[in-house]
């Protein structure tokens, strides 16, 4: 049975004064249906260029390229922009990260609600307004008739992101990526946020693609991952094996640095990934965190920095032998 | 809304009460009014009378007041010259300037909405620099120069239209392309940036990311969030170009209260020179305010608190 | 880019530097701006046309002989040189008094740059002074500069000038107090807008929290990032300067004859424009290209300064 | 404990929000009766979720906003009767933003010297030297104080503003969330660099921030803020292993460590972040608090203190 969503060698570069950026190098993952696929790293690693080419809703001055992206087994790698309009919003929704922007403040809650169903659907304003209704309540908010008539500008973060939520969800999409969901929440809010966004996934039989920095959400949240570097993905796997056992010196590094309450002793130094990100620009060989990375040797600049493929689902790019890795993280 | 509503009343009053204080000590104070009433070659005598005549000795506050309190009543005194009610002057030549005011600020929203839009879609693109080059052009061409040269092109030579007096609409639509020409650019810059601005923000990137149709979120997201600042945008414009209409209307000869305030100058007729700065002044005063309310009406971030 | 240069690892660890995508050296906001100056076509245009027009008053008397003010009574509206009756003596012909109107046009020049040039320097004081102040403070001091612009906005710019001109009697030096106390309103709406937004900043905080004094604060750590504002609000104000001068001196109430001043000299020339209509494009044209360039010179400021440019 | 380098009693802010001409002004308490007291060479935790007056209270430390009531106490002496000089010879910020709080217009030099030239303190051959000096102590190297922030990472540029800080040696540094703005690798290196200064210069921090795990790392003792009160304060390690007052319990329970064995805490939060004007009457916690009484909703409760430890509940106790 073919996955959700398969995407094979997506390459996006922008164009800049500087030179061409290679946001997005040979990317490759899958997402099957009802589960919860995490895009982890740091800022300016290319998560968000990667869904966004997914989506195609890329800016103007970015090239998108792929070998294959299979969408509940449509191919949809050259598709055309009629045929993405139509998939987008219906069978395939984003959520992102500023909930404070995210609604236009000329309209009320209900009117961009409904907007998408009657876009994508054939109903009836009153349908489109009680499935509004229905889906304002399912992810919490009290009063929601009454809400429908309140403009974005009434609403706190933590509501208008549950207003996102119910956006996604007006079509009953296959798949909902959701871009650093509660990063401008409050902690409590966050932890609501996130089981609400688990429990409408698990409930819908959704696919979900969680991008975000923050590991902890990644550990709580996420079924499997991938862990990207500098626009690669650098390792794959399920939470469990990535967390228990992570192969690649990076993913380690990231691990080492988080200070975990009750683990790691208080005002004790911690572990640091020196160095600073490169900028891909020009041409790329090798691994690009050998400038980095406490085990690099020569080979790390050849050309043979392929994914070593564990098993089908576990995978990371590094020359060094799984047994090579010294110590065990710190999870 | 309310009392948004009445917070701008109380705001404008204020401004009204000092923009006629201004306006009066202006004339009062640069120049003795006496001497320039009492025209050349007026012997000292004269001046003397018209000083007392017009009340020009007592104290600028007790002139002030008294002139003040005629105006509520609408008496805003005599011209020496025309020797009629000023009130009954200006009456009777507003309709002209407003008029113009009027058409040449629909005629640059006419020429510069489209235009911004279309800049703004397709940026670095002919029709951005075609845009960029009418408004970069608007702003450098002086708008009596442009007046005349129409008036030799289209007047003169081609004789197309009238090159002065009011009758005809005809007559209007040569000095409607020179005062509008100029609001032009203004108008075109804040459409296209505040159209790039919105095109380039979140809720927009939330619009496609629903799947709407590429003219709907143009149209109804884009635009609306756009057009609010250009409202306010132009019941500014339109005060400026009440108060430029002085050049248009002279090179044009349209007898409108700006042609009536350059003759009054020239021969420094004051009471109407006077009650035209400050009728211009309560107009572009309450045009502010219209253009706050609309503003407010069109912006929920203000409506609903 | 080093090509087999070798960066030891953090702990020792030897790999090949090349290939890790070029070493991106970001230029320093001063270089970002000359870079982009170079090839932004309106700023460059506009800079050679304010360039010539500022050589053209500054060698006047080299560029012609005649002198401005002498008439030649016998020499009456002599054509330019492109009419059939043209002399190359009189390159651009004669005016109604018999003067030489390249002379009057090249000797116009200084009045316009004289006059926008200090309008300008008179706006931006009370302007900035304004706009800062309410900026930095707010509350009160903001409300009161509010108010204070909306009074000025209020009053018809053309018509207040006129008359104040009018009564005090015209001459260049009332004409540039006049419109310089009037044309001040933009310096202080944008420079309130941004020193507002610069004061939102924390370096500001920062700055006060490191003993900073409040003047040393608006003029050390704010005025310089409002530097590119300024510039180009103060570019763009010369040029609405200058035709408001011009149409001052077309209504007869700005530079009084026989100073040569291109809006006088389009008023003279209006009473024969239908027979010598040359006596009102050539100082038009003048006009136009001088307060283009001002203006494209300022754009030209605007995007090579724009914010973007120094992330 | 001595008798503390910073003391805060009873600090008050509200600011006058204007709700309209003619209905006057609301009062927005930002800061409500604050009291703590910061030994030398401690770390005071500020913990607390965005609104809860934890920034304002920064403010009012470093003297950028005046107090409405209350005092704070530098060394002894009040801040209402120093001149902002003087505060700035005890205290210093570091910001968060590491993209605002450094000039865009001024050279790194010109940033980190900053507080010696606005303090008259040495002249100018002093300063540049200064300026190598605390450079390679914060780990920059000296060739870059003639570049530009633009020039820098975000990590770099955060090591500016802390050599900024402590470049005139201040008893006491305010950071404002340093590292929330930071990658996870570059913030691990922040905080070595903020510990490190510590233990070289013995200086006093207090460390706002909403992240729990960094300030468990590193504070000594904390104080745990919601809307503009403390509503639990005492010595780090006993607050986070047993904390009393059920905010701090949900606090600390929201917060997501890295394992992957425990599922996402089943937080009971309902309602949302109350409005700072309109304050809930009683204790301001009641609408979201698990353990809400009759008495929660009439009466604010006071702070109980036993032994170091302060909780401003009715029904203090483990959760």
């Amino acid at each position: 049975m073919t996955a959700l969503l398969e995407v094979e060698g997506l390459r996006v570069d922008l164009s800049l004064p500087a030179g061409v950026l290679h946001a997005v190098q040979d990317v490759s993952f899958h997402v099957e249906k009802g589960e919860t696929f995490s895009l982890v790293g740091e800022s300016g690693c290319g998560k968000t260029m990667t869904a966004l080419a997914v989506m195609g809703l890329l800016p103007r001055s970015a090239t998108r390229s792929a070998e294959r992206i299979l969408f509940e087994g449509e191919d949809i790698t050259h598709a055309h922009e009629r045929r993405m309009t139509a998939i987008r919003g219906a069978r395939m929704t984003m959520i992102f990260q500023e909930p404070m922007t995210s609604l236009d403040p000329c309209y009320t809650i209900g009117d961009q609600l409904e907007e998408v169903l009657l876009e994508h659907r054939r109903v009836s304003r009153r349908e489109a307004r009680e499935r509004a209704v229905f889906l304002l309540e399912k992810v919490g908010i009290t009063a929601a008739a009454s809400r429908l008539k309140q403009y974005p500008h009434q609403l706190s973060g933590g509501l208008r992101q549950r207003v996102m939520i119910a956006m996604s969800l007006m079509c009953g999409p296959s798949l909902i990526i959701a871009d650093e969901p509660t990063t401008a929440l409050d902690v409590t809010i966050q932890a609501q946020i996130l089981s609400l966004l688990v429990s409408v996934q698990k409930e819908y039989e959704t696919g979900m693609i969680l991008i975000t920095h923050d590991l902890g959400v990644v550990a709580r949240t996420a079924d499997r991952l991938a862990v990207m570097y500098c626009g690669q993905v650098v390792e794959t796997g399920t939470v469990a094996e990535v967390f228990t056992r992570p192969l690649h010196p990076y993913t380690r590094g990231l691990m080492r640095c988080i200070p975990i309450p009750g683990k790691t002793r208080p005002g004790q130094k911690l572990d640091t990934i020196p160095g600073i990100v490169p900028t891909p620009i020009g041409d790329l060989r090798g691994c690009l965190f050998r400038n980095r990375c406490p085990h690099a040797r020569p080979a790390c600049a050849g050309e043979g920095i392929e994914e070593v493929r564990l098993t089908p689902g576990r995978s990371y790019r590094c020359i060094l032998q799984p047994e090579e890795n010294p110590e065990k993280a710190a999870a | 809304m309310l009392q948004y509503t009445l917070k701008r009343l109380v705001v404008t009053f204020f401004v009204i009460l000092v923009v006629s204080l201004v306006s009066f000590m202006l004339i009062r104070v640069s120049g003795d009014p006496a001497i320039a009433l009492a025209g050349e070659g007026a012997t000292q005598q004269e001046i003397e009378y018209v000083r007392h005549h017009y009340g020009f000795d007592r104290p600028l506050i007790i002139q002030y007041v008294d002139w003040a309190k005629k105006a509520l009543q609408g008496d805003l005194g005599e011209s020496p010259y025309f020797n009629e009610p000023v009130l009954k002057m200006i009456r009777e030549r507003i309709g002209v300037t407003m008029t113009l005011g009027v058409s040449a600020l629909l005629f640059a929203l006419f020429v510069s909405i489209p235009l911004g839009v279309l800049a703004s879609i397709r940026p670095n693109t002919w029709i951005d620099r075609v845009a960029l080059t009418i408004s970069v052009m608007g702003q450098a061409m002086p708008s009596f120069w442009f007046g005349l040269i129409m008036i030799i092109f289209f007047g003169v030579t081609l004789r197309w239209l009238p090159i002065s007096g009011s009758g005809s609409p005809a007559h209007y639509v040569m000095p409607t392309i020179a005062l509008g020409y100029y609001a032009t650019p203004a108008f075109m810059r804040l459409i296209r940036s505040g159209m790039l601005e919105v095109l380039s923000s979140d809720h927009i990137r939330t619009a496609r990311a629903k799947g709407l149709r590429w003219g709907k979120i143009l149209y109804k997201h884009a635009l609306r969030n756009a057009i609010i600042p250009v409202v306010a945008l132009a019941a500014v414009q339109l005060g400026f170009m009440l108060g430029g209409s002085i050049v248009i209307e002279s090179v044009f000869a349209l007898h409108g209260i700006g042609y009536l305030a350059w003759v009054s100058i020239g021969r420094s007729d004051l009471p109407v020179v006077q009650a035209i700065i400050l009728l211009l002044s309560m107009i572009y005063v309450v045009l502010t305010f219209l253009g706050d309310l609309l503003n407010a009406f069109l912006d929920p971030r203000i409506r609903v608190r | 880019m080093s090509d087999a240069a070798t960066h030891p690892g953090p702990n020792g660890a030897v790999a090949p530097d090349e290939g890790l995508g070029r070493q991106v050296v970001f230029p320093t906001p001063g270089q970002v701006m000359r870079m982009r100056m170079r090839h932004h076509k309106g700023f460059i245009f506009g800079a050679v046309f304010v360039l010539a027009i500022f050589l053209m008053a500054v060698f006047a008397p080299m560029l012609t002989s005649y002198n401005p003010y002498t008439q030649h009574l016998s020499h009456r509206l002599v054509p330019p040189v492109w009419d059939a009756k043209g002399t190359w003596k009189h390159p651009l012909g004669t005016d109604n008094l018999g003067r030489d109107y390249l002379s009057r046009l090249v000797y116009g020049s200084r009045v316009s740059l004289l006059i926008g040039f200090s309008c300008m320097l008179i706006a931006m004081v009370i302007g900035t002074l304004l706009g800062m102040s309410a900026g930095y403070f707010g509350g009160k001091v903001d409300m009161l500069v509010g108010f204070i612009i909306t009074v000025r906005l209020a009053l018809p710019a053309v018509l207040v000038a006129v008359a104040v001109v009018a009564l005090i009697g015209g001459s260049m030096q009332v004409v540039i107090l006049v419109l310089g106390c009037l044309i001040w309103d933009r310096f202080a709406v944008v420079l309130r807008t941004s020193t507002q937004q610069v004061c939102s900043m924390d370096y500001v905080d920062a700055a006060r929290a490191a003993g900073c004094s409040t003047l040393r604060i608006m003029f050390r750590e704010i005025l310089p990032n409002l530097f590119n504002n300024l510039m180009v609000i103060a570019t763009l104000e010369i040029g609405r300067a200058i035709l408001l001068e011009a149409a001052l001196s077309f209504l007869g109430m700005g530079v009084q004859p026989p100073t040569p001043s291109w809006g006088l000299m389009i008023s003279e020339g209006k009473e024969y424009m239908l027979f010598q209509p040359y006596l009102i494009t050539v100082p038009g044209v003048a006009l136009f290209i001088l307060v283009l360039g001002m203006n494209l010179l300022g754009d030209g400021l605007r995007d090579v300064t724009a914010p973007e440019g120094q992330a | 404990m001595n008798a503390g380098i910073l003391r805060v009693e009873n600090a008050a802010k509200v600011y006058r929000v204007s709700a309209g001409m003619f209905r006057g002004g609301l009062d927005l308490h930002a800061v409500s009766d604050v009291s703590f007291r910061v030994g030398e060479g401690e770390v005071l935790g500020l913990v607390g979720e965005s609104g809860c007056g934890k920034t304002t209270m920064a403010k009012l430390i470093l003297g950028l906003e005046a107090l409405t009531r209350g005092n704070i106490f530098l060394e002894g002496r009040s801040v209402r009767k120093m001149g902002h000089r003087e505060i700035a010879r005890r205290v210093q910020p570091i910001f968060q933003d590491p993209y605002a709080s450094l000039n865009p217009r001024k050279s790194i030099g010109a940033i980190i010297s900053l507080p010696l030239r606005a303090l008259g303190m040495g002249n100018r051959g002093e300063w540049d030297e200064k300026v190598r000096e605390i450079m390679n102590l914060v780990g920059l190297p000296p060739r870059l104080r003639h570049n530009y922030p633009n020039q820098l990472s975000g990590g770099q540029r955060q090591r500016v503003a802390v050599a900024r800080a402590l470049i005139m040696r201040p008893r006491i540094v305010l950071c404002d969330e340093p590292t929330s703005a930071l990658d996870v690798s570059v913030q691990a290196q922040i905080l070595n660099l903020l510990i490190d200064m510590r233990e070289a210069m013995g200086v006093t921090y207090i460390l706002i921030s909403h992240d729990l795990a960094v300030v468990e790392h590193l504070a000594t003792s904390v104080a745990v803020m919601y809307l503009g009160r403390i509503v639990e304060s005492g010595p780090a390690a006993e607050i986070f292993r047993h904390p009393l007052h059920p905010y701090t319990q949900t606090l600390l329970a929201s917060v997501l460590t890295p394992d992957p064995r425990k599922g996402l805490p089943k937080v009971s939060l309902d309602a949302e972040y109350p409005n700072p004007i309109r304050m809930p009457p009683g204790c301001s916690f009641h609408p979201r608090c698990p353990r809400a009484q009759e008495i929660c909703r009439s009466q604010r409760p006071e702070a109980r203190e036993d032994g170091g430890r302060r909780v401003a509940c009715h029904f203090p106790g483990p959760a």
